[in-house]
Parts: C-alpha cells; sequence; structure tokens
C-alpha cells in the first residue's frame, strides 16, 4: 500500500507538471499574439461613425482598464495564475462581461460527452473484436473486419467526419448534420430531449467510431496474437480450459492493460479528434468555442479553453493511470 | 457536364422529395407554416444570454434582436421602401427639425407606442439612451459619438426630445437612422434599476418592434422571436399585421450546409452563400430564387468592395503608382472569380445599387468617356464603357436565358463600365512614378522589390479571398510580386493599425436609397486621419488626405440632408477620387440571399416588389414582415 | 512400488526391469514444421520416426540436448499442435483411449485434458496466468473434472496441497508473489490434483537452481507415486535423469537413438551420441578434462545424409554416411541406432524421404 | 536495406501494397514537374469541366486543371509530412537515446517533459501557434510547431530499446575503449534504433498530414500554397460539393486516403520485420 501511495503522488506530481507547463505555454503563447482585443473592440464598436482620434483614446483607455489589461506581462501573469488558482479565467473579452468560465462550463459537458461516448464505444468495440480477430485468426468475418479497419483507421478526423456529413447528411440525407438538438426544444429530462440530442450525436460519434475503432482493433489483434504464443495460454489450452474463459480471463484480461494504458496515452489525439469533428457537424462544444475564440480574438477564452483542454485531459490521464494499477496485480508492488 | 448537373439536380430532387416530410419538425412545437427561418449570419452567439446590444461584442445582434425587437427614430431603405417611400418616420413623428446653425435637432415621437412589458415609450427613454451611452463612452459603442456630439438633451415633454449640439453637424439624425443598424432606444425603466448598464445582460430583451423572445439555445445556434399579441401598438402596425407568428434565426452552418437546409425546406432565407451554391439551389429547387428573377440573382448591397490601399505608405503614396494598379486587373476576370460573373461593377467611388445609378451613374457616364489620364509619355482614355455588356454576352452560352439581353437591365444587374486592363500604360504610370523593371520585376524607386500583399477577410467573406487572390495574380504577373493573407476575423482589426498594405474591403458604404453621401464620406475628412502607423477607426481606411476633399465635406456639412446640391458635390466627390485613385473600386457586395417559397411568399424582388433589402441581418428586415404571407394563402 | 529417496546425483543406483502394460505407444511418429515465410518453403523435421512405449506407472525420460526434437515430441504426443508444426504420420495411443489420440474429436480431447493427461511445462514460470490468483486457476483447471462442489472442491484442493507439503496460503496469491521453485510446485500440484494416468513434463528444473531442483525433483516422484500415474519426462540435464527416470531414451536430431533402463544407460552406452553425454557428466574428484563434441546439432530442415550424426561422430564409418541405421532391439528393453554399436542394426527400412510430398497426411488444429 | 525492402515487396502483401500504393502517390507527385500550368494560377482552363480525356480529374471552378492542381498538393503535403516527420525524428531520437542512456536524473527530467508532450492536445496549441504567427504562418513555421508536438510517443519507444541496449555487452566494451557518450550513441545505438524509427516515420507522415489538412480546411495556414488542406479549402469556398462539382473534393480526398492507407501499410509491415516476434512466429521456429 506504501508503495502505491508514493505511486500516485509521484503520478500526481507529474499531473502538476503537465498542467503547470500546459498553461504557461497557453498564457505565453497568447501573450504573443499580435492580437489587440481593445483593438478589436474599438474595431467593432466605431464600425457604423465616424470617430475623432480624441473620441478613439477615450474608448481605448476605457477597454483597457474593464478588460483588466493594465500592468506589465509579470503583473498580468501574477493575477492570471492568482485567478487560475480559483478555476477563473476572467472575463471573455469577446462574450463581455460573461466569465471565460461560464461558456467553458456552457461547452463542456458536449465535449465531454461525445468524446466519452464515442471513446468508450470505439475502445470497446475495437477491443472486442480486435481480441476476437487475434484469436480466431482465421475468422473471415472478422479478417474482413480487419481489412476495413486497417482501411479507416488512418484518415484524419476531419475527412471522416467530412465523409460521413456528405453520405448522411446530403446523398442520403437521414440525419441532422448540425447542432446538438432540435431547434426550440427546451433543454431538460425529458424523453424527446434526449431523442434528439442523441440523433444528432450520431453522426459526429459515428465518425469519431469509425476512425476511433480501427486503432483499437488492429492494436488489440496484434497484442492479442502475442498473448497467445504467451506460456499460461498455451499451458490453459492444454489444460483443455474453457474457450471462452481463455479468450476473455486470459487473452483479453492481459492485453487490456496495455489497452487502457494506451488509453492514456492517447487521449490528447482523441481529444484533437473530437475538437475537429464538432467543428464539422457545429457541435456545441470546446472545439466549436474554441475556432470562435481566435476568429474573435478573445485570447482570454483561448486560454481558458486551451487551459482547460490540458487540464480535462492530463487529469483524465491521471485517472486512468491511477486506476490502473488496481486493475494489474503486477503494478501494485512496482 | 451536363448528364452530371443533371444528376446532381435529380439528387437534390431526391433529397427534397425526402425531406418534405421532415422539415414539418424542424422546430420542436411549431407548425413549421407558422414560422420564419432565416439564417444569422454571425454563425452561432458566443454568449446568447446577453441581448444587450449597445456594448461592443462580436456576436449577438443580428440574432433577430436587432431586426424584430429593436427600433429608433427613422429608417432609410437601401433600396425603394414599403409603398415606394425611401424614408420612414418610425418613432419619430416626423422628420429631424435643425434649427439654423445645426446644432439644434428636435424630434417629435410618435405617441401610442409600447414596450413588450407594456410599459409606454416615451421621450425619457429616448434621453435616457442618449445620456446613458455620453456616461459610459468606453463601454457602449455609441458612446464616444455621443459624447463628441451631444450638449445636453432633454424632453419638454413626453412626445419631443431636444438635442443641444457641441458644434453644427447637419447629419447628426444619422446616428439614430437605420442604416443596417444604428443607436437604438433603451428601455429607461429597465435600464435604470442597473448598476452598470454596460454590464447588464438585458435578458429576456425589452422589445420596442412587433416580436418579443420566445426562446434560444444557451449554446448560441438559434433564436425564436414571437409575434407580440400588441403588435397594434409598435410602429409597423401602420403597414399591417405582421406575417410571421414566430421568426427563428439560426446558425445553419457553412455555406454548403445552408444549401443542403433548404433543398430540405429547413431555412426559408439563406443571408449569404457562395454564388456556385446559389447558383445550384436555384437550378435545383423551383421555389427558391433571388433578388433577381434571372442572372445575378444577388442582392447588390448599397456597399462597394475594393483594393483598399494605404496610401499613407511610402509606395502607394504616388496616384500613378495606384492608377498603374488598376490598369493591372482585369475586371472580367476579377468579375469570373469572385462572384463567377454575378457582381455589379463600378467604375466609382459609389455603389451601382439603390437609387445611385439615377443619380450618380448616368450622369457622370460621359464625363468618364472623355477622362484621360497621363502616362508620362502619352494621354490615354481609361474608361472601357462595354465591360458590363460584355461581360453579359461572356455569361450567355452558359447561363442562356438568365441573362438579360435589354441594355438598361443588364446595366442594372451586370454594371456599366471599368477601367480597361493596359499593362503598357501602367509600366508608363509606374516608369512616370519613379520605378524600374528589371528582370521582369517592378523595382521601387528606392531599390527594394515592389510586393503587395492583399489582406482579406478568410472566411468572413469568401468572396472577397477570391477576387483578392485573382488580383494577387494579375498584379504578380504584371511584374509586381503579390500574395493574399486570408485573415480570421480577429486579425481584420489590425488592419487599422496602419501597418496593412492592400486589403480586399470597403470604405464607401451609403443610405442605398438616399443620395446623400455623408454616411461614409464625412468620417473621410482629415480630421479622422490618423498618424501613419496609428490606429484609426475602419473609415477612410486607406488614409487618404485632400484638401480639395476636406473642401467638398465641408459643404456637405452646410447643407440640408436633403438638398439637391449634396447630389452635386457627391459628383464632385467622385470625380477627385477617380482622379486620385485612392482605393480601387470594383463593384457593389452582393448578398446571395436566396429565399424559399415553399412556406412563404411575399419577399422583395428587383422586378415585382423591391420594397426592402432581403438580406436578413438588415435592421430594415422587420419591413419584410408584413409583406410575408404565408404560401397557398393569396 | 519403487523406493524413494535415490537422490545421490553422482551414482546411477539399479533400477528395477521394465514390466507392465504400455500407457502410451508412439508408432513412426512424424511431425514436421512446414513454413513458407518470404517465399522460402522450408520443412523442418523435428520428429521423424519415433516409436517408443511408456509403461504403466513408470517414469520414462527423454534426454538429448536443446533443439533436438524433444519438446516438438511432447507437444505431439500432448496434442498440442499447432501451425506451423504439424502430424505428418504415425500414431500415438493411449492406454485410456480406445483409439488414436489425432482421431479424436476437440470435445473428447478437452475431456481428457487434465482429468486423464496432464502437462507440467517447460518455462513453468509463465504459465500461471499473472492476473489471476492461483486459486482462479484451479478452478479453471480442474473444477470441472472434479465433479464436486465448490466447498468440497476446495477442501479436496487443501488436502492435495497439504499432501504436497505446500501451504493452502499459496491459492490466494498471484503468481508473481511466488518465488520460481514455489510457482513449479503449484504447477505440480495443479498437474496432480484430478490424478491422471499420464503426466508429461517438460524441463520442469531447468530454470530452478540445483537446490530447489532438487526438491522439486522429489516432489514429482512422490506425486506421481501418490497417484499412481505414467509420465513421460523430458530434460536435457542428464544428471535429473540419472535421479527419477525408470527408463531413458535418447533423441539426437529428431530421432531416437538409443532406449535403455536407466542404469543400463548410465553403465554401458551404446551409442556413441549416449557414451558422450555419460561422459560429460561431472564426476566426484575428476580431474581429466571432458572432451566435448566438434560440431553443432545439424539443421534439422537439412539434416545430413545417413546417420544424423555421422558428421560428429568419432566413430563414423562409410555407410553411416549412406544410410540411416534403424533403431535395433538388441536385448530386452534395450534398443539403439548404431552401426558400430552392433552388426545386427541394419540400415533403416523406412528409408529417407518416406514422408514426401506422396502421403503428407496432415494433422493440424488440435489446438487452433 | 534494399535487399530488405526487396524481400518485403515480394513476399509481405501487406508491404507490397503499400508500396505500390506510395510510389502511385509520388508519381503523381512528380508529375508536378510535367505540369503544364504553373501551381497555383487561376483561370487556366474553362472551369467547372467534368473529368474528360483532356482533363482526366476535371476542372475546378478556379479555373484550374484537378489533375495538376492536385500533383502540387500532394508534392506539398507529402514534403511537408516529411519535413515534420524527419524533425520530430530528431528530436525523438535524441531524446529517447540520451534518456535511455544516460538514465538517472537526465532521464527523469527528460521524460517528465516527455510525458508532458504525451498528454497536450496538439490542436488547441497548434491554434494558438497560429494565433502568434498567423501574419508569419509558413509552412517551414509550421512544419517545425508540429514537429514539437509531434516527437514525444515515439521517444519513449526509442529510449525504452536503447535502455536495453544499455546493458548489452558491446556497450560496456565501447565505453572502456574510450568512446564518448555521443559517439556510443550515434555510432553503436542509432543503427539499431532506426528501423524503428523507420516505422514511426511513416506513421508520423500521416499524421502530420491528416493535421496539416484540418488547420488548413479551417483557413489556418497559408491558403496560396496548393496542399491536400488547401485544395479542399478551396472547394469548400466554392462549395464544390452543392454546386456538384463533386471531382474538385472526391479526387484530393481519394488520393489523401490512398496516401494514408499506403503510409500505414508500409509502416505495419516494417513494424512486423522488425519485432522479432512477428517475424519468428511467421517464420516458426523449430523448438
Amino acid at each position: 500500500m506504501a508503495a502505491y501511495a508514493l505511486y500516485v503522488l509521484r503520478r500526481s506530481g507529474q499531473f502538476v507538471l503537465v498542467v503547470f507547463v500546459g498553461i504557461n505555454i497557453a498564457f505565453f503563447v497568447t501573450h504573443a499574439t499580435p492580437i489587440d482585443p481593445i483593438t478589436a473592440a474599438i474595431a467593432a464598436a466605431t464600425r457604423f461613425s465616424q470617430a475623432d482620434p480624441q473620441a478613439v483614446q477615450l474608448t481605448r483607455e476605457a477597454l483597457r482598464e474593464l478588460y483588466g489589461l493594465q500592468g506589465n506581462l509579470w503583473q498580468q501573469y501574477v493575477v492570471f495564475w492568482m485567478r487560475v488558482a480559483r478555476a477563473d479565467f476572467g472575463p471573455s473579452l469577446s462574450a463581455f462581461p460573461t466569465p471565460v468560465s461560464t461558456l467553458i462550463w456552457r461547452a463542456l459537458p458536449w465535449t465531454f460527452g461525445l468524446l466519452s461516448v464515442a471513446t468508450l464505444i470505439s475502445w470497446g468495440l475495437g477491443n472486442l473484436l480486435g481480441g476476437l480477430a487475434g484469436y480466431y485468426r482465421r475468422n473471415v468475418p472478422l479478417k474482413l473486419v480487419g481489412v476495413v479497419a486497417s482501411g479507416l483507421q488512418p484518415i484524419p478526423n476531419y475527412v471522416m467526419a467530412f465523409i460521413v456529413l456528405v453520405l448522411f447528411g446530403y446523398v442520403w440525407p437521414i440525419l441532422p448534420i448540425t447542432g446538438s438538438s432540435q431547434i426550440n426544444l427546451p433543454q431538460g429530462w425529458t424523453l424527446a430531449y434526449f431523442q434528439s440530442v442523441f440523433q444528432h450525436a450520431l453522426l459526429p460519434v459515428l465518425s469519431l467510431v469509425l476512425v476511433g475503432t480501427g486503432a483499437w482493433f488492429i492494436g488489440m489483434r496484434a497484442l492479442v496474437s502475442n498473448i497467445v504464443t504467451e506460456d499460461y495460454v498455451a499451458y490453459a489450452e492444454l489444460g483443455g480450459v474453457d474457450r471462452w474463459r481463455i479468450l476473455i480471463s486470459y487473452v483479453m484480461r492481459n492485453a487490456l492493460l496495455t489497452q487502457v494504458t494506451g488509453l492514456a496515452l492517447s487521449l490528447g489525439l482523441i481529444f484533437n479528434g473530437a475538437v475537429i469533428t464538432e467543428v464539422v457537424f457545429g457541435y456545441p462544444g470546446l472545439g466549436n468555442l474554441l475556432i470562435r475564440a481566435v476568429y474573435a480574438g478573445d485570447y482570454s477564452l483561448v486560454i481558458g479553453i486551451a487551459s482547460t483542454s490540458i487540464i480535462a485531459v492530463a487529469f483524465a490521464a491521471l485517472v486512468i493511470d491511477l486506476v490502473l494499477p488496481l486493475l494489474d496485480p503486477r503494478v501494485r508492488v512496482a | 457536364m451536363r448528364i452530371l448537373t443533371a444528376l446532381s439536380l435529380a439528387l437534390g430532387g431526391l433529397v427534397l422529395g425526402q425531406q418534405a416530410q421532415a422539415a414539418e419538425d424542424f422546430l420542436a412545437g411549431i407548425p413549421r407554416n407558422q414560422v420564419l427561418i432565416a439564417e444569422n449570419p454571425e454563425g452561432t452567439v458566443t454568449d446568447p444570454s446577453n441581448f444587450n446590444l449597445w456594448v461592443p461584442k462580436p456576436n449577438g445582434t443580428s440574432t433577430g434582436l436587432q431586426q424584430l425587437c429593436m427600433d429608433t427614430l427613422w429608417y432609410i431603405d437601401p433600396d425603394q421602401g414599403l409603398n415606394g417611400k425611401v424614408w420612414d418616420n418610425s418613432l419619430a413623428a416626423d422628420k429631424p427639425q435643425y434649427n439654423k446653425d445645426f446644432n439644434e435637432m428636435t424630434v417629435k415621437l410618435r405617441p401610442g407606442i409600447m414596450w413588450s412589458d407594456g410599459v409606454e415609450f416615451t421621450a425619457d427613454d429616448v434621453v435616457y439612451t442618449v445620456q446613458t451611452l455620453m456616461a459610459d463612452p468606453g463601454g457602449f459603442n455609441d458612446g464616444a459619438r455621443m459624447a463628441a456630439n451631444v450638449d445636453t438633451v432633454s424632453a419638454p415633454d413626453k412626445d419631443t426630445v431636444v438635442f443641444k449640439l457641441k458644434k453644427p453637424n447637419s447629419r447628426f439624425h444619422a446616428a439614430f437612422t437605420v442604416r443596417w443598424s444604428a443607436t437604438w432606444i433603451m428601455p429607461k425603466h429597465v435600464f435604470e434599476k442597473q448598476e452598470k448598464p454596460s454590464k447588464y445582460n438585458f435578458n429576456p430583451p425589452v422589445c420596442l418592434g412587433s416580436y418579443k423572445l420566445k426562446s434560444f439555445d444557451p449554446n448560441g445556434a438559434w433564436f425564436i422571436w414571437q409575434r407580440r399579441d400588441d403588435w397594434q401598438k409598435t410602429t409597423l402596425a401602420r403597414f399591417g399585421e405582421p406575417g410571421p407568428n414566430y421568426v427563428a434565426y439560426i446558425d445553419p452552418g457553412p455555406p454548403d450546409k445552408r444549401v443542403i437546409l433548404q433543398q430540405n425546406h429547413q431555412l426559408d432565407i439563406i443571408h449569404d452563400t457562395s454564388p456556385e451554391g446559389a447558383f445550384a439551389l436555384i437550378k435545383s429547387s423551383p421555389t427558391s430564387h433571388g433578388w433577381f428573377k434571372g442572372f445575378p440573382y444577388a442582392h447588390p448591397d448599397p456597399t462597394l468592395p475594393m483594393v483598399v490601399l494605404n496610401d499613407q505608405l511610402e509606395k502607394f503614396k504616388n496616384p500613378d503608382v495606384r492608377w498603374a494598379l488598376a490598369l493591372l486587373i482585369d475586371m472580367k476576370a476579377v468579375d469570373m472569380a469572385s462572384y463567377r460573373g454575378a457582381a455589379t461593377i463600378s467604375a466609382i467611388d459609389v455603389p451601382p445599387t439603390g437609387t445611385y445609378p439615377h443619380y450618380y451613374f448616368e450622369p457622370m457616364e460621359q464625363w468618364l468617356k472623355d477622362f484621360t489620364i497621363d502616362t508620362g509619355k502619352r494621354t490615354i482614355h481609361p474608361y472601357d464603357p462595354n465591360m458590363g455588356k460584355e461581360i453579359a454576352d461572356m455569361l450567355r452560352p452558359s447561363m442562356g436565358a438568365a441573362i438579360p439581353k435589354d441594355p438598361q437591365a443588364i446595366a442594372a444587374a451586370f454594371g456599366r463600365g471599368w477601367w480597361k486592363q493596359d499593362p503598357q500604360a501602367a509600366a508608363e504610370l509606374l516608369e512616370k512614378a519613379g520605378l524600374k523593371e528589371i528582370g521582369g520585376k517592378w523595382m521601387l524607386p528606392d531599390g527594394t522589390p515592389f510586393t503587395i500583399t492583399i489582406s482579406t477577410e478568410g472566411d468572413n467573406r469568401p468572396v472577397m479571398t477570391r477576387a483578392g487572390s485573382i488580383i494577387a495574380q494579375q498584379w504578380t504577373q504584371a511584374g509586381i510580386d503579390s500574395k493574399i493573407d486570408a485573415l480570421p476575423t480577429a486579425m481584420w482589426s489590425n488592419m487599422f493599425n496602419g501597418q496593412n498594405e492592400a486589403t480586399m474591403a470597403w470604405t464607401v458604404e451609403t443610405w442605398g436609397g438616399h443620395p446623400d453621401l455623408s454616411f461614409f464620406l464625412d468620417s473621410w475628412h482629415s480630421q479622422f486621419l490618423s498618424d501613419p502607423g496609428k490606429f484609426q477607426p475602419p473609415r477612410n481606411w486607406q488614409r487618404w488626405k485632400d484638401p480639395e476633399l476636406d473642401k467638398i465635406i465641408e459643404q456637405i456639412r452646410a447643407i440640408d440632408f436633403d438638398d439637391p446640391k449634396g447630389i452635386e458635390l457627391g459628383q464632385d466627390f467622385v470625380k477627385l477620387a477617380v482622379k486620385n485613385m485612392p482605393n480601387i473600386p470594383l463593384m457593389s457586395y452582393n448578398v446571395f440571399t436566396i429565399m424559399d417559397s415553399t412556406y412563404w411568399t411575399g419577399y422583395p424582388s428587383a422586378e415585382t416588389d423591391p420594397y426592402t433589402d432581403p438580406v436578413p441581418n438588415w435592421g430594415n428586415t422587420k419591413y419584410m414582415m408584413v409583406k410575408l404571407k404565408p404560401a397557398g394563402a393569396q | 512400488m519403487r523406493q524413494s529417496g535415490r537422490d545421490n546425483g553422482s551414482t546411477v543406483g539399479p533400477h528395477p526391469p521394465p514390466e507392465g502394460a504400455p500407457a502410451l505407444s508412439v508408432d513412426n511418429l512424424r511431425a514436421y514444421y512446414l513454413t513458407h515465410y518470404f517465399g522460402v518453403e522450408r520443412e523442418v523435421r523435428a520428429v521423424d520416426d519415433i516409436s517408443l512405449v511408456v509403461r504403466r506407472n513408470e517414469i520414462y525420460g527423454l534426454a538429448g540436448e536443446s533443439s533436438c526434437g524433444k519438446t516438438t515430441f511432447l507437444k505431439t504426443v500432448a496434442a498440442a499442435v499447432r501451425p506451423p508444426l504439424s502430424v505428418i504420420g504415425g500414431s500415438v495411443q493411449y492406454a485410456f483411449l480406445d483409439r488414436d489420440l489425432y482421431a479424436l474429436n476437440p470435445a473428447k480431447l478437452s475431456a481428457i485434458r487434465w482429468r486423464r493427461l496432464s502437462y507440467i511445462t517447460q518455462g513453468s514460470m509463465n504459465v500461471l496466468n499473472p492476473v489471476r490468483r492461483v486459486r482462479e486457476s484451479f478452478i479453471d483447471f480442474a473444477y470441472r473434472h472434479m465433479g464436486l462442489k465448490r466447498r468440497p472442491f476446495f477442501a479436496a484442493v487443501n488436502e492435495h496441497l497439504q499432501r504436497l507439503h505446500l501451504a493452502a496460503s499459496v491459492l490466494d496469491a498471484y503468481p508473481h508473489e511466488l518465488s520460481g521453485g514455489m510457482k513449479q510446485r503449484v504447477t505440480i500440484a495443479l498437474a496432480t490434483i484430478c490424478r491422471p494416468e499420464f503426466i508429461i513434463a517438460d524441463e520442469p528444473t531447468t530454470a530452478l537452481d540445483v537446490i530447489v531442483q532438487k526438491d522439486v525433483l522429489a516432489m514429482i516422484r512422490e506425486a506421481q507415486q501418490q497417484i499412481g500415474s505414467s509420465m513421460l519426462f523430458v530434460t536435457h540435464d542428464m544428471t535429473v535423469h540419472a535421479n527419477i527416470a525408470d527408463r531413458l531414451g535418447i533423441m539426437y536430431a529428431g530421432r531416437l537413438v538409443e532406449e535403455a533402463p536407466t542404469a543400463d544407460i548410465f553403465a554401458n552406452p551404446k551409442h556413441p551420441y549416449t557414451a558422450h553425454l555419460v561422459a560429460s557428466l561431472p564426476r566426484i574428484g575428476e580431474q581429466s578434462r571432458k572432451e566435448s563434441l566438434s560440431g553443432a546439432p545439424p539443421n534439422l530442415a537439412n539434416p545430413p545424409s545417413g546417420c544424423r550424426f555421422h558428421p560428429r561422430c568419432p566413430l563414423a564409418m562409410e555407410v553411416c554416411r549412406e544410410a540411416s541405421p534403424a533403431l535395433t532391439t538388441l536385448a530386452p528393453g534395450r534398443r539403439v541406432a548404431c552401426y558400430a554399436a552392433s552388426p545386427l542394426v541394419k540400415p533403416s527400412p523406412t528409408a529417407e524421404r518416406v514422408a514426401g510430398a506422396t502421403h503428407r497426411a496432415e494433422r493440424v488444429g488440435l489446438v487452433q | 536495406m534494399l535487399r530488405i525492402l526487396k524481400d518485403l515487396f515480394r513476399y509481405n502483401r501487406e508491404f507490397s501494397l503499400g508500396a505500390i500504393l506510395i510510389l502511385l502517390v509520388v508519381a503523381i507527385s512528380l508529375a508536378s514537374f510535367l505540369s503544364p500550368y504553373p501551381s497555383g494560377m487561376q483561370y487556366v482552363v474553362p472551369f467547372d469541366a467534368p473529368p474528360s480525356w483532356d482533363h482526366p480529374f476535371g476542372t475546378n471552378s478556379r479555373g484550374q486543371d484537378v489533375f495538376w492542381q492536385l500533383t502540387f498538393a500532394i508534392r506539398n503535403s507529402l514534403l511537408f509530412g516529411t519535413a515534420v516527420a524527419l524533425l520530430s525524428r530528431l528530436i525523438a531520437i535524441v531524446v529517447g537515446l540520451t534518456s535511455g542512456y544516460v538514465g538517472g536524473m537526465v532521464d527523469s527530467v527528460l521524460m517528465s517533459i516527455n510525458d508532458t508532450f504525451v498528454v497536450f492536445p496538439p490542436f488547441p496549441i497548434l491554434v494558438l501557434v497560429y494565433f502568434i504567427f498567423k501574419d508569419h504562418m509558413s509552412w517551414a513555421l509550421l512544419a517545425v510547431a508540429m514537429a514539437c508536438l509531434g516527437w514525444a510517443y515515439d521517444a519513449r519507444l526509442i529510449r525504452s530499446m536503447a535502455l536495453s541496449l544499455r546493458t548489452r555487452e558491446f556497450t560496456t566494451q565501447s565505453l572502456f575503449s574510450g568512446m564518448s557518450t555521443g559517439q556510443i550513441l550515434a555510432e553503436e545505438h542509432l543503427p539499431y534504433v532506426l528501423p524503428i524509427v523507420f516505422a514511426t516515420t511513416m506513421n508520423n507522415i500521416n499524421w502530420s498530414i491528416g493535421l496539416e489538412v484540418t488547420l488548413s480546411v479551417i483557413g489556418f495556414t497559408n491558403i496560396d500554397t496548393p496542399t491536400i488542406g488547401t485544395m479542399i479549402y478551396w472547394a469548400n469556398q466554392h462549395t464544390a460539393l452543392v454546386a456538384g462539382v463533386w471531382w474538385w473534393i472526391a479526387f484530393p480526398v481519394g488520393l489523401v486516403i490512398i496516401t494514408f492507407v499506403g503510409l500505414y501499410l508500409l509502416s505495419v509491415s516494417m513494424n512486423e520485420y522488425i519485432d522479432p516476434r512477428s517475424r519468428l512466429s511467421g517464420m516458426g521456429g523449430a523448438a
């Protein structure tokens, strides 16, 4: 138990480091941008009227104070970290004075839902089919699945989302291609709302699953075809242990440990895919919000989203890594 | 090509048939035939719960908020107006009354108008609005403008407002006159309860317009407005009952998704799409149509896309260089590349739309034909009066009957003339300006290569990116290395910092219906011009300075808005601009607003009833509501 | 009943002569690795025409250096054949079966596994599933055969462990928590819990250090005696054989070259290869240097002509190069395949390439 | 090496299919040098012509021949992918070998950094990079940015190989013979690591081309440079799909999928060849 505690400590330290470095990158990168949110605001404000230089200067100072951009970079940095510690990224500059955290909280559940459902399906399906394919190497339907998975797996999420959208939204228009639920349907715990959310999530999830399943399938198949040569599998076969028991408790169970670690390591990439898919399907998650924030030059929001994604992904990886020892009796001592 | 087109049409038909059913339940709980669905070109709104549109923000205004909920003193129609009247007294009972010195404006208000929460609209609301804006010039869009102009504002009685101005301004009423937007009136009884009005989210909004908010997407993708039961207590009631019970403004996604949605009858008004998408939609869907029945379908906005040159930069200071750049442009190719031929071209600094052909283009045609420039070696007549006709002829083989034959119709749809592409003259002008051609590349007088970066607004205005890209190619071919830089909206505001070279944009916007040019021209006065490299509001950002220009502007300021002398002065401005070429005018901003008459009829159209601009993000869109009738009702 | 406690490694004790009915008869068994990789077809004759009998209650030792085909032979008699290995010919008959091992359907095969035929394998270190407790392995392997309810089943397991001097607590351990020797003991307990008629042991002690090895061997012997099963015991280690085997077969390059009671082999090896193996055993007080064999074991994909040992044989004659010697019975219980050992040894009637492409009764897929 | 490739090509179905696909793609990209039209030039051919003998992949709404445009696009995309892959391999090798060989504190620190990069979602970071450099966002800069994000996973792989190499005898020998750490890494360890580097290169090229396509389609790259991504960008700008100009979308998407699948197959077969375990099982070692 002491060993596990030490492990948790070390792993949590790693998490803190990741978050610290990540948020720092986000902060300094955004502050190095040539985009001046004040200029953008003034440009928006004076688009339809004439404004003389004095008036512009007046507005400029008022905005600087309002946006909290006084002080040098170092002072802003300190203020920034003090805010981040309270999970506060300040007001959004493009949706002033709404706090960035409000906007992120509004978008986060959608990204989380899309990402977790798609990941669970593709991870589960990929591992199940991949495990079967690795174990029953001569099974023709499984071989076929393998060919399809290998073909789909290297396609980038954007291209896949695009193809799915064209196929089911245009060529054979059977599913909604934009938004997260039906227009004018109030959010709430109603059956109609859930049905609508489900329907709207089908295409984004499908496109993520098509790409995602392949990688897990291929990984699992390779793992399993190695594991079946392990002594304990051969021995169990010699012992006449039940086939399904061998497949599940001996083969899959051992492969799963690697696949769970793999899941933790690839969360960043999966997050990427989800973000891009959101953009294609106009899904109201972090990805869309990020793109909009970039277009609007809202760097408070950009830092907020980048930091949130880094924290979220690193945290998910942390959770998986902390759960892993509970699955694998060998890791517990290590 | 033909077979495939037929195939894609058949495909479109298939889509149409299959989706007729699905369109019914596009909106939950609202019968499809009671709702008008229009595109909000802002896309998804970042913070949909903030309805305070007096503060600067990138989106959340044309969600129906300014079109259906807001109201202000006057409207000028960009086209011909309801009942042929361009000017509409909305909240005001009459036109603005100035004193002789133009330093006092009196407004009579229309009585009997109600806010949507049942409170009566009075002069106090107007006074409160102006005072609130003035008090917080940083927090409000129009704060600085009010602060700079208004000395005091008062309400002697509940139907009268008197503005005392800090200095004479014969166009002060423009602040409260809608051309796309204006300063909207705030409900005093709502805002006065707020400690900091600029931070109030105004949710739910209290409306003066005929509609009030029904529901909105917490993620910002849609807003639904409901006709007020007491719509008769709104200014629109003068024209009858608004047709649609509900109006939905939605984010339909990128241009191709918009086309797909309208094919499925789930989007009644597309704000804008690509020319190709619009052509395909009109061909495949018999119920879809544009402003023009035939080519170019699009509505020409009273704005003038142009190549904005930063005249404060050393390389663009010389008018000869600017003229050379204009003469290197092949307008036909630009027209094809940007609008697929569906542009209305303009050689001069006013848009060829609304009433402007009548006030400016026809009277000045002869002057343009006679106009000459000195290339340093010879004198040439740069104007080619047949350009519009030639473009129409070029398109006729592929577009057939959609291309008009009548010269008047061609001029209305395609424009008249433009500058003839003349690389020889351009080279002579460049040499005259001290540039040298070395190995096929032009060198500036200081010996460095003449290069140009054309900034475009990227995804926001794809058509402009397309135009910029072909112009860059034409300049490069002539030996001036040019590239385009497609910027996202956020970077766009950096254009105003004075670093920009050439930009695909416009600095000319007009009322459309009214010939007065002050709407854009007043801000071109050198009093508003910033120093080189310093921030300049997005007006006159070619940063052109000319004593003659200042003189024209000052003369306009001294006369009344409706004084016919204004047109003469406007023509003087056009001539001055032609001689100096501070920017290179190209064409009107044609918006491919496509309307679907499956559920609603009575949309404005160029041929039958040009009562207003169909482009649904304009404040003027409210006038459409009284003309729209359910399909099959007539 | 044999006496136990013959653990004097340096001497070879007298074994009683073989007796009793056969528990396993192998006839002319051939098993080849047939590979097709990067366009090259290879045929590795790992088991090439082997016939032998293991009697009831007997420990039959099989010796030979690495990659002589011992393990492949075991796989073949254990019906653990998977591609690219395939059985080309011959028969494998167990006394408890009414037909050839390879005539069984998968269900029948599964029914005899562990119940009648169990296996202590090479690399016992890794034969236990690393993510399951030992208890669960017992359930997986033995529960269905014992016909007992949970509680009596574990009582039986505990009793069995006790008999083998193992603490019941091992059941709750994960494999990685056990030492190598402990793991091997657990494996032996696992292999004997169902009291099978026949046990196949493949190098069960190789990876253990000498002290542990001794204990484990004693345990194997004890278990075998307790349940009275027959055992085929394979190791390259002649010392181990001297300690445990009743009879000994010597394999070289896929063939059986000599077979005799263990004592006779050590006392009087007939085949020069056997002689070499015996001579290389360390003896107390011995000073002289061991004479090592020149050359390496032959490549079984392309074995030498005639006697496969001839390139390394100090006694090689002309005939050795030309024809393979038959395994010839010289005396009861004593077989050898060497021309030099006796004039009775004649060239093998089953000539080279008997198993050519003509009749290739491939039997694969018993496991897969 | 050549022999290995020849063998792989002859006997490994995945490799031969992958190689044929990639050769096809490379041939198309090389064809760009024969293009009758300069890259990026518009209105050189009639627009919107469907595939025909004169224009095998049709022409687009910008008056460009889709086939020739595609040759430039795939050339730039491949070059881009290769540049990212080479740069990130360089980082991965240096970090991986150093970390694995030197060990100790250096290893801990390097791997901490490494793990940080592993969990970074690259897309927001690249968007941030674009946010700063927009005005100067060039092909090379994007490649460097992506390379900085694409090395971590493989550095770990190389480190684990280096760890096992460190204990091998020849390392000790080289150490005793007075070779410096750098020399040992470069001369002794690198050759062992190279095959796996080759396999990961293919994957990395895939990754970077995919990301480039994504960024371009959103308009976050230099849209003047023809790449697969900017081709799709321009097609979207002209709503090619709903306008019925399907060939403008279908051919780039098809070609990029061929590239992905080809590179993927190459990587898989290389991996199979490198992994002694699968090689062994393929050959069926005699026991």
